[in-house]
């Protein structure tokens, strides 16, 4: 068994993107898109984001927030279907589509962080 | 099948008048704890024997609401109460036989432990009638018979 | 007597689960909002991913999307995504000490303890984050 | 408090109760009952009354009447509850919708089967697998007191299946190995005594093992005896994922 089932390497994204989520994201979105936007604070300018982004580490966390956000909300939702919807019929296709569309963001954000 | 039939013809027999199981199973707790709880003596002792032959018989008249064969739980409480009248009378008529107080029971006319006559098991057997009682000698191995004493 | 009903063969009743069996009860009212927290975090990853786009396409776009940022029907939505977020992350932290049992010198360390590290975490994160987008 | 008694004595408390009689009808239908209401009653014990006293035919299982035996187990008011545990007061005077454990197929009135469960308590043997055979000669198995703290917790579980009818996963996927099933596994697991944690993985890290847990967390609210399944569950996700990253590194090391 050990090794056959996939399950723990979804279960190890799912928990370590949740935990990463629940430590980071509540501050960058409420500085980001809420104090940032209604001028609470000021907007840090162009030019030092840039420069911020483009230390390797920042980048590689970046990446590490995405992807492993997107793999916490495909296994997540995917359960959410199954089991709050009652689509556990439709298992197969239901898989396919979220960890498919988790690794297409994972994609994503290589390549935008990548070429940025 | 034969017991089946038997218990279908005990139990399910539409009935006028029949007895319920939980009264008699209230009267046989309340004869038991009047005539043979812990304070006991020959006289209560007759009485619960007397109510218990009574019971006995009444048991024959036992009646139903539930005629179903699926889980039905007021048959089996039927059933238990029968085994549970036998056992009743194996104690009852054991301890108005035993004239003596032993262990946690006391008999109030006869407070002393007689090991001279009993110290022994007490064994009832089923007759047409009240049980019969024998005795069987008990093999004291490690622990000897001893006083009963409270607060000591 | 049911004419479908053979003897010894039992006949068992089933229930069927509604399909919105999770607002019978306040608990699972709670769990299915919580598993919905998901989206809130799916989408601030995008948005984040989004505002690196922005970014990388220079001054003026970065402008342009700050200036998206700042519509009214945006700040709802990310005031909801906000309180998904701060959800998921409560939700999440009080749920730890039930997975990670510590133990020091052979003891269990108090779930209270592993809680309250979990919690200090979230706090340390938030102000380095604090720190490196406005205090510098 | 005896006068308190006196003046309710002629109070009374509906039961709702969810009866099905598989011989007569397709369907269940309810049926209300008026029984006294005394403060000191537990909701079996109204069930009693009802049963010696209005209706023989209603059917229910019970035993110890104190907790231990996790016999009585019923949905009150829609909460998984032992019968012998909930007050009438808390109720009163509401009436109390009285149904058999929920997700569980049942065979009459407030009887559920429980067969299922049975099997798959038996699937991750739910016993001692001791880890070294010794004969009676050589004495007991010792274990120090860390050591039973290490499972006491689980080892309180008394099988009442509260804990299933809680679970929604256990409603939706019925091959789902189940809360209980799965802290009892661990409370071996856990047993220093025991060696029999590779043969249980086999059953609890397959599809239908833990992995369908989705911590809905509700089969740790309603246990009567605090055994926490879902942390059980939890822990055992975290140990699986550990062994299954070793396996991936260590292809042919381990087992």
């Amino acid at each position: 068994m050990k090794g056959r089932s996939i399950e723990p390497f979804f279960w190890s994204l799912f928990s370590s993107g949740g935990m990463l989520c629940a430590m980071v994201l509540p501050a960058v979105a409420a500085i980001l898109w809420i104090a940032i936007p209604l001028g609470w604070i000021a907007a840090p300018n162009h030019e030092s984001l840039v420069a911020l982004v483009a230390h390797p580490i920042i980048r590689l966390a970046l990446f590490g927030l995405v992807a492993l956000g997107a793999f916490h909300w495909g296994h997540r939702f995917r359960f959410t279907l199954y089991d709050g919807l009652q689509l556990k019929h439709l298992f197969g296709l239901i898989a396919a589509v979220c960890y498919g569309t988790a690794t297409a963001l994972t994609v994503l954000a290589a390549y935008v962080l990548w070429t940025l | 099948m034969e017991e089946q039939r038997r218990i279908r013809e005990q139990f399910f027999q539409p009935r006028d008048g029949g007895e319920s199981v939980a009264g008699l199973r209230n009267e046989l707790t309340n004869c038991m704890e009047s005539g043979a709880g812990i304070y006991r003596e020959e006289a209560s002792l007759r009485q619960t024997c007397d109510k218990l032959r009574e019971l006995k018989e009444r048991y024959k008249n036992v009646q139903l609401d539930d005629h179903s064969l699926t889980f039905n739980t007021e048959l089996t409480t039927a059933l238990e109460l029968g085994y549970m009248l036998d056992a009743a009378e194996a104690v009852a008529h054991s301890a108005l036989a035993r004239r003596e107080s032993r262990g946690s029971h006391q008999r109030t006319d006869h407070p002393d432990r007689d090991d001279e006559r009993y110290l022994k098991h007490s064994l009832a057997y089923r007759t047409e009638g009240d049980p019969r009682i024998e005795y069987q000698d008990v093999t004291i191995t490690k622990w000897p018979p001893g006083d009963r004493v409270y607060g000591s | 007597m049911n004419p479908e009903y053979r003897l010894y063969h039992p006949k068992w009743y089933r229930r069927r689960i509604p399909i919105f069996w999770w607002l019978k009860k306040l608990a699972y009212l709670k769990f299915v909002l919580r598993e919905l927290t998901s989206l809130a975090v799916v989408y601030a990853v995008v948005l984040l991913l989004l505002q690196l786009v922005a970014l990388s396409r220079g001054e003026a776009a970065y402008a342009r999307f700050l200036d998206l940022l700042g519509r009214p029907g945006f700040l709802a939505i990310h005031t909801l995504v906000l309180l998904g977020l701060v959800f998921h992350t409560v939700t999440w932290l009080n749920l730890a000490p039930r997975a990670l049992v510590l133990r020091l010198r052979g003891k269990k360390v108090p779930d209270r303890f592993i809680l309250a590290g979990h919690y200090l975490g979230w706090l340390a994160v938030t102000l380095l984050i604090v720190w490196g987008l406005v205090g510098r | 408090m005896a006068a308190s008694n006196q003046d309710q004595a002629n109070e009374t408390i509906s039961l709702e109760v969810f009866r099905y009689r598989p011989e007569e009808e397709d369907e269940p239908s309810w049926q209300s009952y008026e029984v006294p209401f005394r403060p000191d009653w537990v909701v079996l014990d109204a069930l009693n009354y009802v049963k010696d006293e209005i209706d023989g035919t209603l059917s229910y299982r019970w035993s110890c009447r104190m907790g231990v035996c996790g016999s009585c187990g019923m949905m009150i008011n829609g909460e998984p509850k032992l019968t012998c545990a909930a007050f009438l007061r808390d109720y009163y005077p509401k009436p109390i919708r009285i149904e058999p454990l929920t997700y569980f197929p049942v065979i009459r009135d407030l009887v559920i089967n429980m067969d299922g469960f049975l099997d798959k308590l038996d699937s991750v043997q739910a016993w001692l697998i001791p880890k070294e055979e010794k004969p009676v000669s050589e004495g007991e198995y010792l274990q120090s007191p860390a050591e039973l703290a290490k499972f006491k917790k689980f080892s309180m579980c008394i099988n009442c299946m509260l804990c299933y009818s809680a679970c929604p996963v256990v409603g939706h996927i019925p091959g789902f190995l189940g809360p209980a099933a799965i802290a009892l596994a661990q409370r071996y697991n856990y047993d220093s005594r025991d060696g029999g944690a590779d043969e249980r993985a086999e059953t609890l890290f397959s599809h239908e093992g833990i992995w369908e847990c989705t911590f809905v967390g509700d089969c740790s609210h309603v246990c009567p005896k605090d055994v926490d399944p879902a942390g059980a569950i939890q822990r055992y996700k975290v140990k699986a994922t550990t062994e299954w990253y070793k396996s991936l590194l260590l292809p042919r090391g381990r087992r």
